[in-house]
């Protein structure tokens, strides 16, 4: 039984599953929240499970971390290290981004008191 | 000169500021202005050499990141280089007129803009890709939200939101790209993009649609569009005209060419163009507002070029690309000229294009208006005439009816201001340009005429970049290391 | 400023004189495009027009105090028409033609009177028409694959004949719009009556003129009036082409007349009264015949000289007294005499009366008319000739007869001198045009061999000779001088002493005593009967602002309804890019 | 030449000023009454001349009656008088139909102007119900007209009329274009139902209104010119034209007595009903007989 | 402005000429001539003042056809030789008539209908009626009886056109040798209500009438 779930399709399988259910609950975050911060968790929530996604997708049972040390002769029976490499800058970006936005909120709420975005209608014609 | 320095030095430039700004605004603004006249002299100095270039660091491409200039790219180079330069001197002005704003932000995310923007056309890596569309991205929200007040945050935070949807389609579909390919290199993708199943194909040409098709302003993903413009200043306005947008759009056909998707997509990209012309210059009709309206006319202005250069026609494309130089150049000088006026009149309702006097200014803005609106002898018709010679060339009478046909509303309130710059009742405000701004707008108008006049001098570039851009044979080579 | 660039019209006349019609240049835009400018007898009777034009309208600019770029945007005009005149190939033409639009656009946008509606409609008019023009030209080219005149000629033939149906279609609205063909006449009576004052002879005499140029080289240079016979077959004696193309000339012709009749306004009666004229010459330009194309080509030099002279006459009374309205004017043939004398000289040659070159410009286009057997055109020209009388004794009346309308008018000076002086040379023209007919033929003739048609007789310089009938122009204006002469003198011979400068109020009023207050100018009550008139009313109440007006509404409710969707609700444009994006996915996995 | 215009100027002035007497005659037993004498214009117009005093508003005022003069004289020598002899028509060859029809409308033209001078805004309301009144008389008239010239395929009237020494007379060919012809000639002669332009109950005299002694008397004499000049035309045009001066009598005389007999019985229209009437009814027979000169001709 | 017309001065200066020239003869034959001629063609502007416009339709129609004899009715007084003034004359109207008979080209007449002209009739002690008007405007026939019959009014005609061939001295030449009486008269009755003449500034009369 454990054996099943220690398979490589089986864990794909969890991990498409449960990245794409987080995927529609980033999703459902965006297209319903009006608070700003809810709405760049949302995204932050949405960003987790593409990479949840992508790393997951990359490792194969019995694959070992990429790590090179002094011990490591052969670079057989490692993941993909290029994947987490770009997961990690895109994470960073990420939390740049979000950073921006929460900076930019607040300063926002400190001018206006609000932080709905769809009251956010001053800039129009 | 490697091509990394064009990444390099804005960048440590950007991380001195702090110390530049200790020595002294001088300093600051002077060190930036010799920055992006260096970026702009090594680029013309470019277009002597042979193409396409390369540098690479480290690893040979495909495994290691590189930079490839060719044709294509070497003209959006230059235009980035020059909008650096004439930017830069025109910031001198506005930071005199406006001693209390904070110049080392400004400048951080200035010159850290126009990296990305240089690092986006030049790389030839998908997921660099990724990180300079980030680095424009986090530069522009922080520009647009320039002004620390109501207006601007709100731009900034729309922007931020919008540019965080387009990220998490790029990310996912440079993700599936990796997963069906292995490899984030752009020769190796479009040798093997066919290789992938259509289903899945189509899912990522349409995420990197959306993703870049957002950041460019396409139709009906650019509702956020104008009012990112009127909630930053003018100066930003004109880099987002003609070098942010310019670079999501370079991006955006650079990969429907390399991915060779022009056959399939044409129609559709084509379409969308025309929707984006019609219904931004529609809308531009009822405003009231200077900046929103000169945002919209950008938008058409992208429309015609999506429509042009989707045609796989090296006419077409040249011409298209002629179309998007002079625009750039015209929405330069429209944009600073508008600043200029903003500042003096502290207004940004229509109503100040009649409430001002000066006859350069005036001038100026009719040069602007004309060449846009592809009326010789300004540069702007020479573009126009070569996408409609083009199209006529494919036989396709319906763009040119509809370009034209469109053009006209376009003409509408172009001339409405015009207008109303002329008419000579009301009070009218004397408005000094200042001597930098004058030499400035004066080398604007300038080339927008020798353009006109004499465009065998731009036509030698855009031929060579429609060439670049349609058979990326040479740049496949490069951007595969086959050639080093 | 003036003397300089009186000097600079004159340098362009010299320069073509120079050449003597063999002039040749091209240059290379870009590896496409190369702009060539060839001379054509056409083009150069269409320059010296337009030269001379030039030419008169600085002399009488004198006495007003214009800047130095109005006259420099006036050279720019001469410049970008001699550019149009003699262009080799359609670049040329197309950068002429564009220059001259916006060139006129800021001369017009410097009148004091100009409004923002009017200025718009001008531009918009001509960039529709500068546009159709390009859509022709491109098309052309896409079968062509040259924009020369002569290869695109050449190729036309082996053009489908749709497209050659879309392509006259589209040049033909082009220069219809300049030339103010009804229904796209919408600009040109705003633009004309609004304009500076001299500016708006330049408008109706030369620039308008530029559309039936271009008419010309269309029919006659690039379709080929022999091309146009095969396409479109023959009816009557004439051709299809030239039948359809005549009715709407006419029309144009009869609908402005009846217009320019109620017109208030001095400029706007004018500036109908030119659409009619040029509804004459669009009449006939596409006949294809001989006296078709002289008719239309004589025509196109009367009506400039005509609408020079009115249109300045004109200008100099509105400067003079600051009025420019029919109720507000009347009364000046005493305080100006001589500008009266020209003004009648004008309005006879417009109505086209003998002794005048107008008639002899009508002359030839009525044979026209009896050549092909088209009677109903020759009609309808005859009874739009009828119903012109009335707006040019509007127009006399108006300004010069009746009873001054408001104050000052008493009191006016004669107009300066160099208002005079262009006057009299036109008229001086008009009164040689009038005598020697014939004189006209040796210029028609090159042009009419530049289209393959058959040369005009030529039997004298007094004499117009046709198929149908001559006359002898030199016999009738001597006549009529020395029977005027005659009868004057019999008249003042005869004893009843005639009390001369009698106080103007003593008139048959029915034993009442009129005095200043009362209104005695009929100018404000002219035209009113007309729309009692079952026909003319049907005329008279439609007008083009409508649809026009319509139009504009409808595009700004469709701009206020897409504006609408840019309300920025951040929001809202998530869940579309989201929606569009699944939308598109659907579509594009199902496909 | 200058004696045969003269001679025909005199002839014109004898013959127009007694058809005009003859009229007043006609007219007079029409209505039951005795009527003046024949030469009653004769002495009208020589105690015109020998008025004490002329009112003068100016010199356009007195050019005006010379003008219009000048154009009934110059389109009386246009028009050939006889049909074989080349006697009284030097000067038809100068000329044409088109020009006549023109120098027909020169004179009153010149005439408003001497009116506009004037000043009275009842001539210039005269004048300008004659000139809306020409819109719609010269319609048929012009259409009878250009039918003859294109059946003729000549503006030359001699043509015209050499033509119908051969083909018949154009009464018989073209009866419907005589028709239209004749009702414009009614107004031409300024006779009911067409004669609003000077309707003595609205507008004083019309364009007259101010004239006195000598012009009138200049305009008088034109008038009687120029009704010769249009009664020759007609029967020029339509009639084949005189071979003898009996013949040219019989014919003018036969024309103008129709005219005189039409104007006679009709009320007077409004200048919108003259105009509305005269745009249907002759109008569509013109247009009737000039598609017969077009397709059957 | 040019001086006022004065008849007599014309004539003077005319005959004095001939004279010169040795015409006289001449000149009196052609007068006569034209005298003839202009008794043969009398245009008249009908003037209905009081109850003798009744009289005038008739006159002028079928029944008695006063064409016959050369008399035609005209619509302005621009073109008349004489005025027909058919009974009482109000201040009011005398106005106009005065005006009316100024607009009238010389040589000019005048009738007048009934007694009313003549003494104020049955309105000899009325406020508003003039009594006697050959104190304003010279009449030259009175037509008698109230009313004259048409038959009556053909007489009238009839003795003015053998007075115009006579050559008699007429009205208007006394009006114009006169005319500072007559203005008077005018002035005297219509006080402060007379309109400017435009022929004759009679307000200036001494100085030569200039306007």
């Amino acid at each position: 039984m454990l054996d099943f779930f220690n398979s490589t399709q089986s864990i794909h399988a969890i991990i498409i599953v449960g990245s794409m259910a987080l995927f529609f609950i980033g999703f459902y975050g965006i297209a319903t929240q009006k608070n700003l911060v809810k709405v760049l968790v949302s995204f932050d929530i949405m960003e987790s499970a593409l990479f949840l996604f992508f790393i997951g997708l990359h490792y194969k049972v019995g694959l070992v971390a990429p790590i090179v040390d002094d011990k490591t002769k052969t670079f057989t029976g490692m993941v993909d290290p290029v994947p987490q490499a770009m997961i990690l800058t895109t994470i960073v970006i990420g939390l740049a981004i979000l950073a921006l936005g929460l900076s930019f909120g607040i300063e926002y709420y400190k001018l206006t008191g609000r932080n709905d975005i769809s009251k956010m209608n001053e800039l129009r014609d | 000169m490697s091509l990394g320095y064009y990444f390099l030095l804005p960048v440590i430039f950007s991380f001195l500021t702090p110390y530049f700004k200790k020595l002294g605004s001088f300093t600051l603004r002077g060190s930036s202005i010799l920055l992006s006249f260096i970026l702009f002299v090594q680029s013309i100095a470019y277009t002597t050499m042979k193409l396409p270039q390369i540098s690479q660091f480290s690893i040979k491409p495909p495994l290691g990141i590189a930079f490839v200039l060719d044709g294509y790219s070497l003209l959006f180079l230059l235009i980035f280089t020059f909008s650096a330069v004439i930017v830069s001197f025109y910031m001198l002005w506005y930071f005199k007129v406006n001693p209390k704003r904070d110049e080392a932000r400004f400048y951080v995310f200035f010159n850290m803009l126009i990296a990305g923007s240089i690092g986006m056309i030049l790389s030839c890596d998908i997921f660099n890709l990724y990180i300079f569309f980030e680095i424009v991205g986090i530069c522009s929200y922080t520009l647009s939200a320039y002004n620390k007040d109501k207006l601007g945050l709100e731009s900034g935070i729309k922007y931020l939101i919008i540019g965080s949807i387009a990220s998490i389609f790029i990310v996912f579909a440079i993700m599936l790209i990796y997963l069906q390919i292995g490899t984030v290199n752009l020769g190796l993708i479009a040798q093997r993009f066919h290789e992938i199943d259509p289903k899945i194909s189509v899912l990522i040409v349409l995420m990197l649609f959306i993703g870049f098709g957002t950041k460019a302003e396409l139709f009906p993903m650019n509702f956020w569009a104008p009012d990112i413009y009127q909630g930053s200043i003018s100066s930003v306005n004109g880099l987002f005209s003609s070098v942010v947008a310019k670079a999501y759009l370079f991006v955006f056909f650079h990969l429907f060419y390399l991915f060779g998707l022009s056959s399939k997509y044409m129609l559709f990209v084509m379409v969308i163009g025309a929707i984006t012309f019609l219904v931004s210059e529609f809308t531009a009709l009822n405003q009231t507002n200077v900046k929103r309206l000169f945002a919209y006319s950008t938008l058409g202005q992208l429309g015609i070029l999506f429509m042009a250069l989707s045609t796989n026609s090296s006419e077409t494309v040249s011409g298209a690309l002629f179309h998007l130089t002079s625009h750039s150049i015209s929405k330069l000088l429209i944009f600073l000229a508008l600043g200029i006026l903003i500042h003096h009149l502290k207004s940004t309702k229509i109503s100040i294009f009649g409430d001002f006097k000066s006859r350069f200014l005036t001038i100026i803005f009719a040069i602007g208006f004309l060449s846009i609106l592809g009326i010789p002898p300004f540069s702007g018709f020479v573009g126009k005439i070569l996408i409609l010679k083009g199209f006529a060339l494919s036989h396709n009478y319906s763009a040119i009816a509809f370009i034209l046909l469109v053009s006209i509303v376009e003409a509408v309130y172009f001339f409405r201001l015009t207008a109303m710059m002329l008419d000579k009742k009301g009070t009218k405000r004397v408005v000094h340009v200042g001597f930098i701004n004058y030499i400035l707008l004066c080398v604007l108008a300038a080339l927008i005429v020798i353009f006109g006049l004499f465009p065998s001098l731009l036509i030698h570039y855009t031929d060579l970049a429609a060439n670049a851009l349609i058979n990326p044979t040479d740049y496949l080579k490069f951007a595969l290391g086959v050639g080093l | 400023m003036n003397s300089i660039f009186l000097l600079l019209n004159i340098l362009p006349i010299l320069f073509l004189y120079q050449f003597g019609g063999d002039l040749h240049v091209s240059f290379s835009l870009t590896k496409d495009f190369t702009l060539s400018l060839i001379q054509t007898p056409l083009g150069t009777f269409f320059a010296y027009l337009s030269l001379i034009s030039f030419l008169l309208v600085t002399v009488s600019q004198k006495s007003k105090k214009l800047s130095c770029n109005y006259y420099a945007l006036q050279l720019l005009l001469s410049f970008a028409m001699l550019i149009i005149v003699l262009a080799g190939d359609f670049i040329t033409f197309f950068i002429g033609w564009e220059i001259m639009t916006w060139s006129s656009y800021f001369i017009i946008s410097k009148s004091n009177n100009i409004d923002i509606k009017s200025l718009q409609k001008y531009i918009l008019f001509s960039l529709a028409s500068a546009f159709s023009l390009i859509a022709a030209i491109v098309i052309s080219y896409s079968f062509a694959n040259s924009f020369d005149f002569a290869t695109i000629s050449a190729s036309f033939k082996s053009m489908p004949f749709d497209i050659q149906l879309t392509l006259i279609i589209l040049f033909s609205l082009s220069f219809f719009t300049k030339a103010g063909v009804i229904g796209l006449h919408y600009w040109v009576v705003d633009t004309y009556s609004k304009a500076p004052d001299l500016f708006s002879s330049i408008l109706s005499a030369v620039m308008s003129k530029m559309g039936i140029y271009g008419l010309f080289l269309i029919y006659g240079n690039i379709v080929g009036y022999q091309e146009l016979k095969i396409m479109f077959g023959t009816i009557l004696n004439g051709t299809d082409f030239g039948y359809t193309l005549a009715w709407i000339g006419v029309a144009t012709s009869i609908i402005a007349t009846f217009k320019a009749i109620t017109q208030d306004e001095v400029k706007r009666l004018l500036a109908y009264s030119s659409i009619a004229q040029l509804g004459y010459i669009i009449a006939v330009i596409g006949f294809g015949t001989t006296y078709g194309v002289a008719g239309a080509l004589y025509h196109t030099l009367i009506h400039t000289i005509i609408k020079l002279l009115l249109f300045i006459n004109v200008a100099a009374i509105i400067a003079q007294t600051g009025k420019n309205r029919f109720s507000e004017l009347g009364g000046l043939i005493y305080r100006t005499p001589v500008s009266f004398v020209m003004l009648l000289i004008g309005i006879i040659g417009l109505a086209g009366m003998p002794p005048l070159g107008g008639f002899a410009s009508k002359f030839m286009m009525y044979n026209a008319a009896i050549n092909t057997k088209f009677a109903l055109i020759l009609i309808g020209m005859l009874f739009s000739g009828a119903a012109s009388f009335l707006y040019c004794y509007k127009l006399v009346y108006g300004i010069y007869l009746g009873h001054p309308t408001s104050k000052g008018l008493e009191t006016q000076k004669e107009v300066p001198l160099s208002y005079l002086i262009p006057q009299i040379i036109l008229a001086l023209l008009l009164v040689l045009t009038g005598a020697f007919p014939g004189a006209f033929v040796k210029v028609i003739n090159p042009i009419l061999t530049q289209f393959s048609l058959k040369a005009l007789p030529y039997d004298g310089v007094g004499i117009m000779d046709s198929a149908v009938g001559n006359f002898n122009g030199l016999f009738i204006m001597s006549a009529f001088v020395a029977f005027f002469v005659l009868i004057l003198l019999l008249i003042s011979r005869i004893k009843s002493k005639a009390k001369n400068n009698i106080n103007r109020f003593d008139i048959s009023y029915c034993g009442e005593v009129p005095s200043k207050d009362t209104s005695l100018h009929y100018g404000f009550g002219f035209g009113t009967e007309l729309h009692r008139i079952k026909f003319v009313n049907a005329i008279l109440k439609r007008s083009t602002a409508t649809f026009y007006d319509a139009l504009a509404l409808q595009t700004k409710r469709s701009s206020e309804l897409l504006s609408r969707m840019y309300y920025g609700n951040i929001h809202n444009t998530m869940i579309i890019i989201l929606l569009f994006f699944s939308a598109l996915f659907f579509i594009g996995v199902n496909s | 030449m200058i004696f045969q215009i003269i001679l025909l100027i005199m002839l014109a002035y004898v013959v127009g000023f007694i058809y005009f007497g003859l009229y007043r005659n006609i007219l007079a037993r029409i209505q039951g009454r005795y009527g003046p004498t024949i030469y009653q214009s004769f002495y009208d117009s020589i105690k015109l001349f020998s008025k004490k005093n002329t009112v003068n508003y100016g010199w356009m005022f007195y050019l005006g009656p010379i003008i219009m003069a000048t154009g009934a004289v110059l389109t009386l020598i246009l028009v050939p008088v006889f049909s074989d002899s080349d006697f009284l028509r030097s000067a038809t060859s100068q000329g044409n139909l088109f020009v006549l029809l023109y120098l027909m409308v020169l004179g009153p033209l010149g005439n408003a102007l001497a009116v506009g001078t004037g000043g009275n805004p009842f001539g210039v309301m005269g004048v300008v119900r004659g000139l809306t009144r020409l819109i719609g008389l010269e319609l048929p008239f012009y259409i009878a007209v250009v039918g003859l010239i294109i059946a003729a395929n000549s503006s030359d009237i001699v043509h015209i009329i050499d033509m119908q020494k051969t083909g018949g007379l154009n009464i018989i060919n073209h009866p419907l274009l005589f028709i239209a012809a004749m009702i414009s000639m009614v107004g031409f002669f300024g006779e009911s139902p067409f004669d609003i332009p000077g309707a003595p109950q609205e507008v004083y005299s019309g364009p007259r209104t101010e004239f006195s002694g000598k012009f009138l008397a200049l305009l008088m004499s034109q008038g009687s010119l120029f009704a010769f000049a249009k009664l020759v035309l007609i029967i020029d045009l339509f009639l084949g034209g005189a071979d003898s001066l009996w013949m040219l009598v019989l014919k003018t005389l036969a024309i103008f007595v129709t005219i005189i007999f039409i104007g006679v019985v009709y009320g007077r229209y409004k200048v919108e009903q003259a105009v509305d009437f005269l745009m249907k009814i002759p109008t569509l027979i013109a247009l009737l007989g000039l598609a017969r000169v077009i397709w059957f001709g | 402005m040019e001086s006022g017309f004065h008849g007599s001065d014309l004539d003077s200066s005319l005959k004095c000429k001939l004279e010169e020239s040795g015409m006289a003869n001449t000149h009196a034959i052609m007068e006569k001539a034209v005298n003839w001629f202009r008794s043969r063609s009398i245009f008249v502007v009908a003037y209905g003042t009081g109850c003798g416009a009744i009289e005038m339709p008739p006159t002028f129609t079928s029944r008695y056809d006063a064409e016959r004899m050369g008399v035609v009715g005209v619509a302005t007084p621009r073109q008349a030789d004489l005025i027909i003034l058919s009974g009482y004359l109000a201040y009011k109207t005398l106005r106009r008539v005065i005006r009316t008979y100024e607009q009238m080209q010389r040589p000019k007449y005048v009738i007048t209908l009934g007694s009313c002209p003549i003494n104020g009739g049955m309105y000899w002690d009325s406020y508003n009626t003039i009594k006697k008007l050959d104190d304003y405007i010279p009449v030259d026939v009175y037509v008698t009886g109230c009313m004259p019959r048409p038959e009556s009014v053909i007489e009238g005609f009839v003795l003015l056109q053998e007075r115009i061939k006579n050559g008699e001295k007429a009205g208007w030449q006394k009006y114009d040798e006169n005319l500072k009486f007559y203005k008077d008269n005018q002035k005297r009755v219509l006080g402060g209500h007379i309109d400017p003449s435009y022929e004759t500034d009679w307000y200036n009369l001494e100085n030569g009438g200039v306007a």
